[in-house]
């Protein structure tokens, strides 16, 4: 349709900058992580999407688990942040179409779709869709045509994209929009780049079951996909949130999940790999509709094992079952049949333990679809020359997951394999880790130019406030009424402009925000919305873009404090509502402009545990010309890992990790430290101070660094279960593991092996699924019967859950004549020692009566444990959140998997949760990298909450200077206290103990607190 | 006769109260609204005169949140603020208030749960001893008051 | 410095709860520094004293206002502008603030809100101790620097009583036994043979005994 | 002779001299006074009358000086200087002389915070130094305190306390040379139970040459019980109980514990006779007076001298 024109614009030669570029193919989630990541440690990055917008598959869901949020809440922040970073050059409508020559010296050809419309100029004030209402592409599926043509509210670019083939007269589209800015001879543009490297993230399709025919071939109403019944669910979807049937638009009453819908199967349209995520996506789904819908909605899910591996999964699957009342029945339905006049749906079933099959109507039917990787993927990895595995996923090294066979080029997200979002961000942190390792070390170290207008001067201006109450979709709208809430402000003193913003922190809105803020001369402004825990920063940065100091602003938690934990209570959520909201506009007056402080930043990183997360951390950094210093408990580097002999894949651990630990110990920015404990911390992210006792001397040494990342690992579980410990020939699979490479004579003389799944997990005391062991019990059956066909081995197993790819090996296993025999929580096997024989007893579920294995070998899947002890220590030194089970707890589940809530500190390995060797390099890669974004920015923002003394009321008593945690304050030259912004750490224990009241925290000053007392109680200062 | 609804405010620390209330409210646990949250970078910072202040405008009862106890992010600003509101409600008994309108209750970041609860029991406690003593004898504060 | 400590809630409500408008008058010297009487002190009254009014019904009217030193004249005239409106006066200062507010103001009854203690020093945050009784002629340089007047509980000026235990005051096991303590100074300091000199019986005339005392300078009280 | 004083001649003719004490009723009750001096009257050589002893009120000592000096015995008017200034304690002075009293005890008295008026003001115009050199003062140079000339000046014979186990160990032989410095007569020693560190102490005060100035009677307490014993040792303050003495009294039955605690007595005066510089003893029998008699008798110091 185009005529090519091409543009090249050899970027290098215009750009003084050597500095090349990291190409990021794959605007979603993963890939937007990768772009901010290079580029908040200051490197150039490229993103590029094929569509119009970024956000990828999770901007389309309703919700994500496990915490429920919406996701455009959640991913809100990322998605803006593109636009913010400097270093971040963002393409949609690009594709990459060819790339040539090797890794720190590529030299990429882009070629940009016209749009049409000039981003710049676009303001999206909808006038072009409005009269021509065809001429913008929009995404098929559930949703009608939308009243904006977004793929969401918080379309980043925030512009309207037109398709040219249906406009016929372009002079009068051009004169419709009042920003000037169709482009009519817009043209396709080809762009040639080098790049050092490229990260690739292209994600997956989800399967299209309309090829089964027996679950209605996509010809049933109210038969749809997982991602569909979130559009439906979803604000933005087709019926603004509604739970209501397609074919009758009326609330169902009866919703079944049919699991592993094209997937774990062996017919013409299956894939024989499990997508690993969506069981958890069909508990979200239910737990959603009882919880936002009807509790009284009978949710039903079809499973064939329940794979809830991640952390605290298993939890959820629990109040799913336990809270929810959801239905779980262990089958894989073999057909759909709609009744024509009612549209419901019948489910044909059979039960594994029951002969005959049942009959079952619902009202819709829920399809849980997998992911797929689509032709097009084919086509880039063939020009970017990726190998692929049999399912056509990127294939990457065993020991490095991000590592595509293609030096320079690397691979995150479900490109790589089948994964959720939390293990996406992980893998994204670590590719873009990677791929700065083709950059050089030299960080652009010129301060962060100012993007800011230059902020106004309020000092005398009375008080203007904007009050904009979010209504976060149905969040808060939901519960309570937004419209009466901006009634309620409108006539409050001081209130200039009062407005209900759809999406408070989507583009738009922020847009609307800045706009009103500069046209009304407003310098104070009330957000009503989530918490400001995570969005105060969001619009901070909306102030200071309409030049306004950022502390002006004052976020009143509507979501989190108010509906979210009042559902059900709508009058009592308003009341509430009203009187917060008061209290935040009684508040923002008292607000005064503050200037934040910062201090340098040290540049070198403490790693705390030596096994191989902790030293494939270090190295990372250590390859950055990041001092690092590692410190290990124990005599020797290594850890768990060295007593793991092979992988599931077959690779042997040991040569692996030798060589590891070499590199490691002969670098020469590495600081080993074994036999070493941490004894004090103290300091500020950015610049902490760490005691530690190192060697048999004990000997004292003060650690000064930047970062800390904990690698501090778990322990191999062994509960006295199952008779553990009793007999030589009950072991952990460790033991068996060992034994399988050091003996394999004994594995030949066995007829009988058996091995018990779950042991010391999913039940009551670790409620948790340890991840590992399904994957491990089913590596060392196949290598038994390597060594040993004929061997009998009996599996008995509550879930087989070997996600992604290690399906391979239980389809393996099962064809190897591996026996899996499921067993429940109330009636576990049990195991006898009689004259020396091990015996097993184990109810059958398919045979339905008792067996005995006389065995001689048992082997146990005990999993791992937290190591409470290292964890408790380490958690109580540097005040950092634990889950109930003993891990260390993330940030944030989702968007910050290796984030600890305090700066400065992350995590990876099994400090986090129970994970593979292979999960936790990728972990360490991602830590580092999280790292390394810190460590970039040189300097360490301190904020503005200090403390600061009024020298005239000081009586100089020294209280300050005896209860400052800190030791801060001191009693200056003119007698008085002084305390330095750049040591304060904003406690505010001075300025509350001060008995001459002479001292105040800004930004939480007495004025402020006692105003905010005043609104709450309807009062205006 | 109307149901007594207390005001409640509670002064919660930024890294661990506020922020499980923020968990309670993710995981829908839910509490009294009669709880409101008044958001401290540290209990540390809260002031006893802060506290006398919230019953003064009209509070029936207050509480600190502040981390576990040995957990402060600021050392031991939680354990000053024990102190501060065991002087309120010092002040309060010399008034012939009960003691039991103020707390200082504990809790880690992670503890959505322990902070619904908390905040449950509290309601609970304020509940039985009734409306504040100044909304018995004046009730026309909150006729000054904007109806909300 | 001189140290205070509030009042009992009770007596100080005895002597305003008559009035209407109060000033409530802090002092940003020594009760400040000593968590008595400052901005902070008089603010958390106010409150109290608001809530107790409230309870009952009534709002009474609380001026908070921290005087730089309630003992000197000038700066008690920063009163001046709010007395007509005012029924009395409440001073957290010491007694002698109160005092020169009181012969400020003679129209307005003047009440204290706070139990002037001593002239002490702050051993750690919180702690403030007695060391010192104003008797007129110190003896400081011949006790080694401790004084046995305001720190022995008998006052006794040539030794230790039978009662000292273990360095330890016979009154309390955590008071200092002032003369344990004096020995000790002067054992260091080489100076024992200072204790073996008999002190005479002391004239309390410079200790008050000649009514209240006086100081003149007669080249500042020109 | 610089006194009448009866005790001043016993110790002046070198014989071991006897004191014991009588503590005034709490109450108008004269008859109480004799009774406890007659339990007493002729084992001893003067009796001591406490001030308001433990800062209880009590009747006055002088006043009861006086009834026991009507019943033909010598007491010796204790003067704590904790209730009385220099005024009240000089007139009282004259007064009780005026009435025959010739023998004082000069003492800064308990703290008042032990007795039945902790609310009371503690005077300690003097210390008890300052009144021995004032009773001295008045006796040998006929001048009040202020320096006024006494028109017939009382003549006290004038005695202090001495406490040898109080800390600092060290200061207590200089704090006695103080006294005997400012005129103190004699001294009565505070309960001794430690004799070896009596001992030490008598050592120390001999080699200042203190025991050819004063005459130092020494404290003897008799112990009714184990728990007595043990609550000298931890209640009393100044009190040196060795926990020999403790166990020695724990070791027989409780009906035979007095019975020890007389023997202890008896023994302790029995070896303290032999140190230097003990002039005589002075025996405390707390609310035990009748069994006054039995140790003076079995000690070895009856009959006593008749001047």
């Amino acid at each position: 349709m185009q005529n090519h024109k091409d543009i090249l614009s050899d970027k290098s030669k215009n750009d003084k900058s050597k500095d090349k570029s990291v190409l990021v193919i794959g605007g979603g989630v993963g890939g937007i992580r990768a772009a901010l990541d290079l580029a908040e440690s200051r490197r150039n990055v490229i993103l590029i999407d094929k569509s119009y917008s970024i956000g990828g598959l999770m901007t389309q869901l309703d919700r994500t688990f496990p915490t429920n949020n919406c996701d455009l809440c959640t991913v809100s922040p990322h998605l803006s942040e593109t636009t913010r970073q400097l270093h971040l050059d963002l393409q949609p409508m690009t594709q990459l179409v060819e790339l040539t020559g090797e890794a720190g010296n590529f030299i990429a050809t882009l070629v940009t779709e016209p749009r049409y419309i000039d981003i710049e100029k676009c303001t999206a004030c909808g006038e072009c869709h409005k009269h021509f209402p065809d001429a913008v592409r929009f995404t098929p599926g559930l949703d009608p045509r939308a009243p904006t043509c977004m793929r969401y509210p918080q379309a980043t670019p925030y512009s309207f994209s037109i398709d040219m083939e249906k406009i016929t007269d372009i002079k009068a589209l051009q004169k419709v929009c009042r920003a000037d800015a169709i482009n009519a001879y817009d043209t396709p543009k080809k762009t040639r780049v080098e790049l050092a490297s490229v990260v690739l993230s292209v994600g997956a399709q989800l399967f299209d079951p309309a090829v089964l025919d027996n679950f209605g071939g996509g010809q049933f109403d109210n038969v749809m996909t997982g991602l569909e019944y979130e559009r439906i669910m979803s604000a933005s979807g087709p019926f603004q949130g509604d739970l209501v049937r397609v074919s009758d638009k009326k609330r169902p009453k009866k919703v079944a999940w049919i699991q592993c819908v094209g997937s774990r199967g062996i017919n013409k349209a299956d894939v024989p790999y499990c997508s690993g995520v969506c069981c958890m996506y069909a508990l979200k789904e239910a737990i959603v509709t009882k919880e936002r819908f009807a509790e009284n909605i009978e949710t039903t899910i079809f499973y064939m094992d329940m794979r809830t591996y991640g952390k605290d999964y298993e939890l959820y699957f629990n109040r799913a079952k336990n809270d929810y009342d959801i239905r779980m029945v262990r089958s894989r339905p073999h057909s759909i049949i709609e009744d024509s006049k009612t549209k419901n749906l019948s489910i044909t079933y059979a039960l594994e333990e029951e002969a005959l099959q049942k009959t079952e109507e619902f009202d819709m039917v829920v399809l849980s679809t997998g992911f797929r990787i689509p032709e097009t993927t084919l086509d880039l990895a063939n020009r970017l020359g990726l190998e692929l595995n049999s399912h056509h996923f990127a294939r990457t090294d065993h020991f490095n997951p991000v590592k595509t066979s293609k030096p320079g080029i690397y691979a995150c997200g479900v490109i790589e394999s089948p994964k959720d979002i939390p293990e996406t961000i992980v893998q994204a942190s670590a590719a873009a880790s990677m791929a700065a390792v083709h950059l050089p070390v030299v960080i652009d170290s010129s301060g962060a130019p100012e993007i800011f207008i230059p902020e106004r001067d309020i000092s005398g201006e009375k008080s203007r406030i904007g009050v904009f109450v979010c209504d976060c979709g149905f969040e808060i709208g939901g519960l309570i009424k937004v419209d009466k809430l901006i009634e309620f402000a409108k006539n409050r003193k001081d209130v200039v402009v009062s407005q209900a913003v759809g999406y408070g922190c989507s583009r738009d809105s922020m847009e609307i925000i800045e706009g009103l803020i500069k046209t009304h001369n407003l310098n104070r402004v009330v957000i009503g919305g989530c918490s400001p825990r995570t969005h105060e920063t969001k619009f901070q940065d909306l102030l200071r873009r309409a030049g306004l100091n950022k502390y002006l602003v004052e976020i009143v938690n509507l979501r989190d404090q108010d509906t979210w934990a009042h559902i059900g209570q709508p009058k009592e959520s308003q009341d509430k509502a009203f009187k917060l909201l008061h209290a935040g506009i009684s508040g923002v007056r008292k607000s005064r402009p503050l200037i934040d402080q910062t201090l340098p930043m040290n540049q070198n990183a403490l790693v705390l545990g030596g096994g191989v997360t902790g030293m494939t951390a270090a190295l990372q950094l250590a390859n950055q010309d990041i001092k690092v210093y590692l410190v290990e408990r124990g005599p020797v580097l290594g850890g768990l890992a060295m007593s793991i002999q092979k992988t599931i894949e077959g690779d042997d651990v040991g040569p692996f990790m030798d060589k590891l630990v070499e590199i490691v110990l002969a670098h020469k920015n590495i600081q080993v430290l074994t036999k070493s404990i941490i004894v004090d911390h103290s300091g500020i992210p950015g610049r902490f101070k760490t005691g530690i006792q190192t060697g048999i001397r004990m000997n004292y040494m003060q650690l000064s660094h930047g970062v800390t990342i904990l690698a501090t690992g778990a322990l191999p579980n062994r509960p006295d279960s199952y008779g553990l410990g009793t007999h030589v020939n009950i072991t952990t699979q460790l033991e068996l593991d060992a034994m399988i490479e050091d003996a394999p004579e004994k594995i030949k003389t066995m007829n009988h092996v058996v091995m018990i799944q779950c042991v010391g997990s999913r039940e009551p005391g670790n409620p948790n699924c340890s991840r590992i062991c399904c994957q491990t019990s089913i590596k060392n059956a196949l290598r038994i019967k390597a060594i040993n066909p004929d061997a009998q081995i009996f599996i008995l197993y509550r879930d087989i859950r070997t996600y992604g790819f290690y399906e391979d090996y239980y389809m393996e296993a099962r064809k190897k004549d591996v026996k899996f025999i499921r067993f429940s929580l109330d009636n576990k096997p049990i195991v006898r020692v009689e004259n020396d024989q091990v015996s097993v007893f184990v109810d059958d579920i398919i045979l339905g009566r008792k067996i005995q294995i006389q065995t001689d070998y048992l082997a146990l899947s005990t999993g791992m444990i937290a190591d409470d002890e290292t964890t408790e220590d380490l958690s109580m030194m540097f005040h950092l959140p634990r889950t109930a089970d003993h891990y260390f707890l993330e940030d944030h589940v989702k968007l910050r998997p290796v984030d600890m809530s305090v700066r400065g500190f992350f995590i990876a390995g099994t400090n986090h949760s129970p994970r593979t060797i292979r999960e936790s390099i990728t972990q360490a890669l991602a830590a580092a990298g999280r790292a390394q974004t810190l460590l970039a920015k040189k300097e360490i923002e301190l904020g503005a909450a200090i403390a600061k003394v009024d020298g005239s009321k000081c009586a100089a008593c020294l209280i300050c200077v005896r209860s400052c945690p800190f030791s801060i304050p001191f009693i200056n030259e003119d007698g008085y206290s002084q305390i330095d912004p750049a040591k304060c750490h904003g406690c505010g224990v001075c300025a509350a103990d001060c008995p001459a009241k002479a001292i105040q925290l800004l930004a939480y000053e007495d004025d402020q607190i006692l105003a905010k007392l005043d609104g709450l109680f309807g009062e205006l200062n | 006769m109307k149901i007594f609804e207390p005001e409640i405010v509670a002064f919660c620390c930024h890294y661990c109260a506020y922020t499980a209330a923020d968990m309670a409210g993710s995981k829908r646990i839910s509490y009294p609204a009669n709880v409101k949250i008044i958001r401290v970078p540290c209990t540390g910072k809260v002031d006893a005169i802060h506290i006398m202040k919230a019953f003064e405008k009209g509070a029936d009862g207050v509480y600190v949140a502040g981390c576990l106890q040995g957990d402060c992010h600021f050392k031991n600003g939680n354990t000053r603020a024990k102190y501060r509101v065991e002087q309120v409600q010092i002040i309060l008994g010399d008034l012939g208030w009960e003691k039991q309108r103020v707390a200082m209750i504990n809790m880690s970041a992670g503890m959505g749960e322990r902070f619904a609860r908390t905040a449950l029991e509290f309601t609970q406690t304020i509940k039985q001893l009734g409306p504040s003593p100044i909304k018995i004898t004046h009730t026309d504060i909150n006729q000054q008051a904007i109806r909300f | 410095m001189i140290t205070a400590e509030q009042k009992p809630l009770n007596e100080i409500l005895d002597y305003i709860s008559p009035y209407d408008r109060i000033i409530l008058v802090g002092c940003n010297e020594c009760v400040t520094v000593c968590a008595a009487g400052g901005r902070k002190e008089v603010g958390l009254l106010a409150s109290a004293l608001h809530l107790n009014f409230l309870k009952h019904g009534r709002t009474v009217e609380i001026k908070e206002i921290t005087l730089e030193r309630q003992c000197d004249p000038e700066y008690a005239e920063e009163l001046v502008s709010e007395i007509d409106r005012t029924d009395a006066i409440l001073s957290m200062a010491c007694g002698c603030g109160v005092q020169t507010i009181a012969a400020r103001y003679n129209e307005k009854p003047v009440f204290p809100a706070v139990n002037t203690k001593f002239m002490g020093a702050s051993v750690s945050q919180g702690i403030w101790e007695e060391k010192c009784q104003g008797c007129g002629d110190c003896l400081l340089g011949i006790t080694g620097g401790i004084c046995p007047v305001a720190r022995c509980s008998k006052h006794l000026l040539n030794g230790p009583c039978g009662g000292t235990s273990k360095g330890m005051c016979e009154i309390a096991p955590d008071v200092d036994c002032a003369w344990c303590l004096i020995w000790e100074r002067l054992k260091a300091l080489g100076m024992e043979k200072r204790y073996e000199e008999i002190m005479e019986a002391k004239d309390f005339r410079a200790a008050g005994g000649g009514g209240p005392r006086r100081i003149i300078r007669k080249d500042l009280s020109l | 002779m610089k006194t009448e004083s009866k005790l001043e001649k016993v110790l002046a003719s070198g014989a071991l001299a006897v004191t014991s004490e009588v503590g005034p009723p709490r109450g108008a009750i004269p008859e109480r006074v004799r009774q406890k001096a007659n339990l007493i009257k002729d084992h001893v050589d003067a009796i001591n009358v406490t001030d308001n002893q433990t800062a209880m009120v009590r009747m006055s000592s002088w006043a009861a000086g006086v009834i026991i000096k009507q019943m033909g015995l010598d007491p010796i008017l204790q003067m704590v200087t904790r209730d009385r200034n220099r005024l009240a304690m000089q007139s009282d002075i004259i007064g009780a002389y005026s009435l025959g009293i010739n023998t004082m005890m000069c003492l800064s008295g308990d703290h008042a915070k032990f007795g039945d008026h902790p609310m009371a003001k503690g005077v300690f115009d003097l210390d008890s130094i300052q009144l021995v050199q004032t009773v001295q003062k008045m006796r040998d140079k006929g001048k009040f305190q202020g320096g006024a000339d006494i028109d017939t000046p009382p003549k006290m014979f004038i005695g202090a306390a001495a406490n040898p186990f109080a800390d600092p160990f060290e200061l207590r032989v200089m704090r006695l040379a103080k006294k005997v410095k400012a005129g103190a007569d004699f001294i009565q020693t505070q309960c001794i139970f430690n004799l070896d560190k009596f001992e030490k102490y008598m050592e120390m005060v001999c080699d200042r040459g203190l025991d050819k100035k004063v005459h130092l009677l020494a404290g003897i307490t008799p112990m009714k019980s184990a728990g007595m014993a043990r609550y000298m040792k931890n209640k009393v303050p100044g009190m040196d109980v060795p926990d020999e003495i403790i166990k020695r009294m724990a070791g027989v039955s409780k009906e035979k514990q007095p019975e020890e605690g007389i023997k202890i007595a008896i023994e302790s005066i029995e070896r303290l006779k032999q140190v230097k510089g003990v002039h005589g003893f002075h025996i405390m029998a707390i609310e035990w007076e009748e069994k006054v008699p039995q140790i003076v008798e079995k000690a070895g110091l009856f009959p006593r001298p008749a001047l």
